[in-house]
């Protein structure tokens, strides 16, 4: 029950030039990125970039499919949005509030899911977010269809004003470059090596003696964790919290943005991310409705081109001659 | 990268917009935002756009000697998606104002980045008092209805047709308890009681187990305080369970025009309801609406005639104050009194709510209608003054007395 | 008047009832994606959308052909179940060597695109669908007033659950759908040709989804959106039944149903929830499902 | 005796896969399980190895009772298994599935804070038993990109790498070529020395050279044991066996 792979292979050093060229070049973009675009379009891309980022922990290195992501994300921006308007608490404290918020729904979410395997994984996700989702309806804190609004964006500890744009931009960057290192970290650990495992072999793993469940659970709290890291921010840049990020539209975005950019690839769903925020806000101002676009996209990815954007330069000529070898099961 | 040329790019970053902010551009433009391909896709979509398009011509195409454009975008009924394009709008599109906003989640956040742009917004489309309430903008206008005017019309003006004890159908979040709480005090105000309540959830789509709760009550009117699809499938199996015949009134509080078209006259007749507009009321509004169908093949509803209303007084205004800044011209829009095919006499309040009369309407039976869109008949006209809250009591701060 | 748990009799009853109209909606919904996955190991997340084109075609025949209720009741299904085939030659197909997990992501897409599209041509707040002439009106049952086609719907749909039941566990065609299921190559070397196999089952799973749109069309607003209101419900009761027998998926659609039907008269805020209360209970308890064998 | 299974039964639906097995498991001996095909011997694995759960029967390991115990933790308890079909981790190197098993006694498994550096800790225990199983030219290569015997051999180094108490393997030499064949024999000769081994295996020279037991099985029930000469005299045995199967 697995989907791609990225593959680690202990290689000469030359390719680790070409990869670091890569990133500094990428960094320096992003770093350069407010004065070609609008600050808030690349900062909701970030946002939904680890998003998907985090997503991805979960489906390309762990091998599980979630179809109830939204629920951590939508809820941690619920989370952060209170407790920056309600309790007034400074933002870095916010988003804290939202991560943790995340990872315990993730907990209770992922103790009932990790139970079945595959599609069943998916369907219970997608049920129990929607369970969720008729919370935060219903819930007297997130205000229902009005959502929590003008949450203010405060301090950062007490000193950098994030109501300006550009130290918002920066701090959101900053954010978003620490999750990418946590996620890289993880992938690229002992434990890592685990979820890899059981994402290629589930059943020699348990005979080889590991309580898998207990690691799938474990990935799974940490990717609604990250993600609640994302949902917070998202929270804070647009300054409201609404229904809409807990429905369950939203988790089918989230697939979409990582399949699309490359599913088992790290910086795969920035790609997706990108693409998909820059599709929905000009189709805004077109005639033609997102939805069908969007299903059309999804129905191209999966049948022609499964190794998404990055995956495909990963395997073309150019990115094996980089030394970005990227293998595939199917 | 250093400090240095983060600096520098902020620096470049803050002047960039602040330029841009400052351009005069020699022409009006208004952005109509709203949900074109979702739930609200009939309620206002990119009808009104076309409205929009209809009042600006109307108006000449020229304010002040420069031409006035009108644009649109879907928001998705996505609040991210909303506020991303407004900011660009205002930012990089010398957007002068945004219009429509439908959806209480897209109106609120595009009122707080107009009050922080001091841009003007006019809603039409969406039906929270908190816009004119807690959550109000110097600049920010309600112009066509709101949740608490629907509960007046519909619970007030009911109750003094005979209507006096209510069972209501609630949609279990904040918008269904809102109205059913309005409508349940203008019914007791009114000498009328209610028997009896029941919360069902969003999306629902099977009714029949709450109709028959609300049949067996007695109640003479059952209140439905749900909206969209929910009330759609809720009258029509209430026409399936003979509920209308059975001699109970049925009451729907936030349905127009264009859902009663949906469902049909076969199931929604009998169905009263309350709208800021009729296109059928008298002469004026059934030319106009005739227009309207000509260009569309659709009769506009409040929310329609309401943003073809919002965007001519925009542009008397402008007209008016001799500027597109927005503070001059919002000084103008809450002095002006509105008179056009929309509303008769209708004022402005410091609250930014505009207080026009609504109507409270029946649904007519198939025999009775003579014309297609022939749809309802005029119960009672309700008072803007009863039908919108006193702006002294909206909790707004911007009213001092 | 005798009480149950606090309501009358007679009210219990018509609660009873209806709990088990919307049951046959979500049996006979089940019914169809425990089919499919039984043969095809998709989930089709299209099911809720096919059931939309159900109702919707129905409605199109009626608008521009003046082709009423009965004779839809058949054209419909064969449309959809046309297209479903056609889709399943063109585009599933290419999947069953994958991870089964892409078939689900596949008719997740299709799902967005037919809604999108209906929702682009024909709005979201639904067209008006007239109950057929035969079945108006009502008849007062002593403990309810039951609207004839709301009878006729729980009839019907009894009916079709247990036709397909019997052609599936009785008739030769059904014994090699079963047999490919457990084996598709022995199958294959029997002289059966399975790729018609799968198409024909793809195809009948679709037209069994619009076979209940076109029956909800009387009784629901017929809207793009109808189909993925339900679809996500269905899936709940699908985990709850655990895709074990094409039984297991019948009952355990009436059951739901009646569960749901009995939470709107206790807790009826609880009841939209209901049903994934149940399908957590169900995990804790019996992992594979009431119905489901253990893989 | 270090496993012992006790009047085992497996129902599926209304067949019965295995039925009234009883089984002992010794220490320091290889004890091979024969049969004809789908006489469940690989049900059998299963059970003892609780990848299934009996419908009755006790299993006790090491004194302890496991009938209800989850499969990980009893290969935790220190009885590990192979399978049927090679089951190494594809998309990992030869050294990673092997450092995947060294990692599971060490506590690193659960480290995601750490470099995967931290790993190469492990090396050294890792290449010796790569080398024990004649893989250090593969050392670097993908496990996907081995041969089949290649996989089977990686598998039981993976299985050694735990240095369990029992060993079961299922069908070991299935698929080898012959040098193969002899080195394996050789390592479980070797590993058998301090563990208890029990295996499945239709190469019946094999057996007749490395096994010190034999049980028999047809049809899920247990048809004779013994050595493997007294097993093999028994008529029944050439019967049930020859008539299906060219050893």
């Amino acid at each position: 029950m697995t989907l791609t792979f990225e593959l680690q292979k202990q290689k000469e050093r030359t390719p680790v030039v070409a990869q670091t060229v890569f990133l500094g070049l990428g960094l320096v973009l992003l770093l350069l990125a407010p004065l070609f675009f609008y600050p808030v379009f690349l900062m909701k891309i970030l946002c939904f970039a680890l998003f998907a980022c985090a997503f991805n922990l979960l489906l390309g290195y762990t091998g599980l499919l979630s179809f109830g992501h939204a629920a951590f994300f939508g809820g941690a921006a619920y989370f952060t949005a209170h407790a920056v308007k309600e309790w007034g608490v400074p933002p870095e404290l916010g988003i804290l509030v939202g991560v943790v918020g995340a990872a315990l729904l993730g907990a209770v979410i992922g103790f009932f899911a990790i139970r079945r395997q595959g599609i069943y994984f998916a369907m219970i996700t997608l049920a129990l977010a929607q369970m969720f989702y008729f919370f935060c309806l219903q819930a007297e804190f997130t205000h229902g269809e009005d959502g929590i609004q003008s949450v203010p964006r405060g301090h950062l500890f007490g000193l950098l004003d994030l109501s300006q744009s550009s130290n918002m931009y920066y701090f959101v960057l900053a954010i978003f470059v620490i999750g990418i290192a946590i996620i890289w970290r993880i992938i690229n650990s002992p434990f890592g090596m685990i979820l890899k495992s059981i994402r290629e072999n589930e059943t020699r793993a348990i005979s080889l003696g590991y309580s898998v469940r207990n690691y799938k659970l474990a990935a799974f709290v940490m990717s609604a964790a990250l993600t609640g890291l994302a949902g917070g921010l998202k929270a804070l840049v647009f300054q409201f919290a609404t229904l809409t990020d807990v429905g369950w539209q939203m988790s089918g975005e989230v697939i979409l943005m990582t399949l699309l950019g490359g599913i088992g690839t790290l910086i795969g769903p920035l790609f997706g991310a990108a693409l998909v925020v820059t599709l929905q806000n000009y189709l805004a101002t077109s005639e033609f409705p997102v939805t069908i676009i969007t299903g059309v996209v999804f129905m191209a990815c999966v049948l022609l081109f499964r190794r998404g954007i990055v995956g495909e330069f990963y395997n073309s000529r150019l990115g094996r001659r980089l030394g970005f070898e990227h293998r595939q099961k199917h | 990268m250093n400090k240095k040329v983060i600096a520098t790019l902020a620096i470049m970053l803050a002047s960039s917009t602040a330029a841009l902010a400052d351009a005069s551009d020699g022409k009006v433009k208004i952005g109509i935002l709203n949900d074109q391909s979702g739930v609200y896709a009939d309620f206002g979509g990119k009808f009104s756009y076309e409205a929009a398009l209809m009042a600006v011509e109307d108006y000449g195409g020229k304010v002040l000697g420069v031409p006035v454009e009108v644009i649109t975008a879907d928001h998705q009924n996505k609040a991210d998606i909303a506020s991303n394009i407004a900011r660009q709008w205002y930012d990089t599109e010398q957007v002068d104002s945004i219009m429509e906003l439908t959806t209480s989640s897209v109106a609120l956040a595009v009122q707080a980045i107009s009050k922080e742009k001091k841009k003007i917004d006019i809603v039409t489309g969406a039906a929270t008092t908190e816009l004119t309430g807690k959550q109000c903008s110097p600049y920010g206008f309600h112009w066509a209805y709101d949740t608490h005017s629907l509960a007046v019309g519909t619970g007030g003006a009911l109750v003094k047709q005979g209507g006096d004890s209510w069972f209501f159908l609630t949609a279990d979040y904040a918008f269904g308890y809102s109205l059913e709480e309005n409508t349940g005090n203008y019914v007791k105000e009114n000498g009328g009681k209610v028997v009896g309540a029941v919360r069902h959830p969003l999306a629902t789509t099977d009714f029949s187990s709450f109709l028959l709760q609300a049949q067996s009550s007695g109640a003479k009117v059952i209140g439905l305080a749900n909206a969209g699809l929910d009330t759609s499938n809720a009258i029509k199996q209430a026409a399936e369970f003979g509920i209308v015949q059975g001699g109970q009134r049925l009451a729907a509080l936030l349905f127009t025009l264009a859902e009663v078209h949906g469902l049909g006259l076969e199931a929604a007749q009998g169905l009263t309801l309350t709208e800021g507009f009729y296109w059928n009321r008298d002469a004026e509004s059934a030319k106009f609406g005739k227009r309207f169908m000509e260009r569309t093949g659709k009769m506009p509803n409040m929310v329609h005639a309401g943003t073809y209303s919002a965007v001519t007084q925009y542009l008397k205004a402008i007209e008016k104050a001799g500027s597109d800044d927005a503070d001059a011209v919002s000084k103008e829009l809450h002095a002006m009194p509105v008179n056009d095919v929309f509303a008769q006499n209708g004022t402005v309040a410091p609250n930014g709510r505009m207080i026009h009369d609504m109507y409270l309407l029946e649904v007519k039976k198939p025999d009775e209608s003579k014309e297609p869109w022939d749809y309802f008949k005029v119960l009672a006209t309700i008072p803007g003054k009863e039908a919108f809250i006193d702006p002294a009591q909206s909790g707004c701060d911007l009213v001092k007395s | 008047m005798t009480m149950i748990f606090g309501i009358p009799l007679q009210a219990f009853l018509g609660q009873l009832l209806i709990g088990l109209i919307n049951g046959s909606f979500y049996a006979l919904l089940s019914l169809g994606l425990a089919i499919i996955f039984g043969l095809l190991r998709v989930i089709n997340f299209a099911h809720g959308a096919q059931y939309m084109l159900g109702a919707f075609i129905a409605w199109l025949l009626l608008a521009h052909f003046g082709i009423g209720y009965w004779p839809a009741l058949i054209l419909a299904p064969l449309l959809v179940g046309l297209l479903g085939a056609a889709i399943e030659r063109t585009m599933l197909r290419r999947l069953y060597s994958l991870d089964p997990l892409y078939g689900l992501l596949f008719t997740f897409g299709l799902a967005l695109t037919v809604e999108g599209t209906f929702r682009y041509l024909y709005g979201a707040s639904g067209q008006p669908y007239a109950t057929p002439a035969l079945l108006t009106g009502g008849a007062n049952l002593g403990f309810m007033f039951l609207p004839v086609y709301r009878g006729w719907a729980i009839v019907f749909s009894l009916i079709v659950c247990i036709g397909t039941w019997l052609v599936i566990e009785k008739t030769k065609l059904g014994s090699y759908l079963r047999a490919a299921t457990e084996n598709p190559v022995l199958v294959q070397s029997f002289g059966i040709n399975v790729p018609f196999l799968l198409t024909l089952t793809y195809g009948l799973g679709a037209a069994l989804a619009a076979l209940a749109g076109v029956l909800a069309a009387p009784i629901y607003q017929v809207s793009p959106l109808m189909g993925s209101n339900i679809i996500i419900v269905v899936f709940a009761v699908v985990v709850v039944g655990g895709m074990g027998s094409i039984m297991g998926a019948i009952v355990t659609g009436y059951l739901l149903g009646v569960a749901e039907g009995l939470t709107k008269v206790f807790y009826p805020e609880a009841s939209n929830i209901v049903i994934f209360v149940i399908m957590a209970i169900v995990l804790l308890l019996r992992p594979a499902g009431l119905f489901g064998r253990d893989a | 005796m270090v496993l012992a299974a006790r009047g085992l039964r497996r129902d599926f639906g209304g067949f019965t896969a295995v039925k009234d097995v009883d089984l002992d498991v010794h220490h320091a001996r290889v004890h091979a399980l024969i049969g004809p095909n789908g006489a469940g011997k690989t049900t059998v694995f299963n059970l003892l190895t609780k990848f299934l759960q009996p419908t009755h029967g006790t299993i006790t390991l090491l004194g302890e009772d496991i009938t209800n115990t989850a499969p990980d933790k009893v290969a935790r308890m220190g009885l590990v298994r192979s399978f049927q079909i090679s089951a190494v981790f594809p998309h990992l190197t030869v050294l990673d599935n092997v450092r995947v098993a060294l990692q599971r006694p060490n506590r690193l498994a659960t480290q995601f804070w750490k470099p995967l550096s931290a790993l190469d800790a492990l090396n050294g225990k890792a290449d010796q038993l790569i080398r024990s199983v004649g893989l250090e030219k593969e050392r670097n290569a993908l496990a996907a990109d081995l041969s089949y015997g290649r996989k089977r051999v990686l598998e039981i180094a993976t299985t050694l790498a735990l240095d369990p108490k029992v060993l079961l393997l299922d069908e070991p030499m299935a698929g080898m070529g012959h040098e193969d064949v002899g080195m394996v024999a050789e390592i479980i000769r070797e590993v058998a020395r301090e563990r208890a081994v029990l295996m499945v295996e239709h190469n019946l020279s094999v057996v007749a050279t490395l096994c010190h037991h034999v049980t028999v099985l047809q049809r899920g029930e247990i048809l004779a044991e013994g050595d493997y000469a007294s097993v093999s005299d028994d008529p029944r045995v050439r019967t049930a066996y020859m008539g299906t199967e060219e050893a």
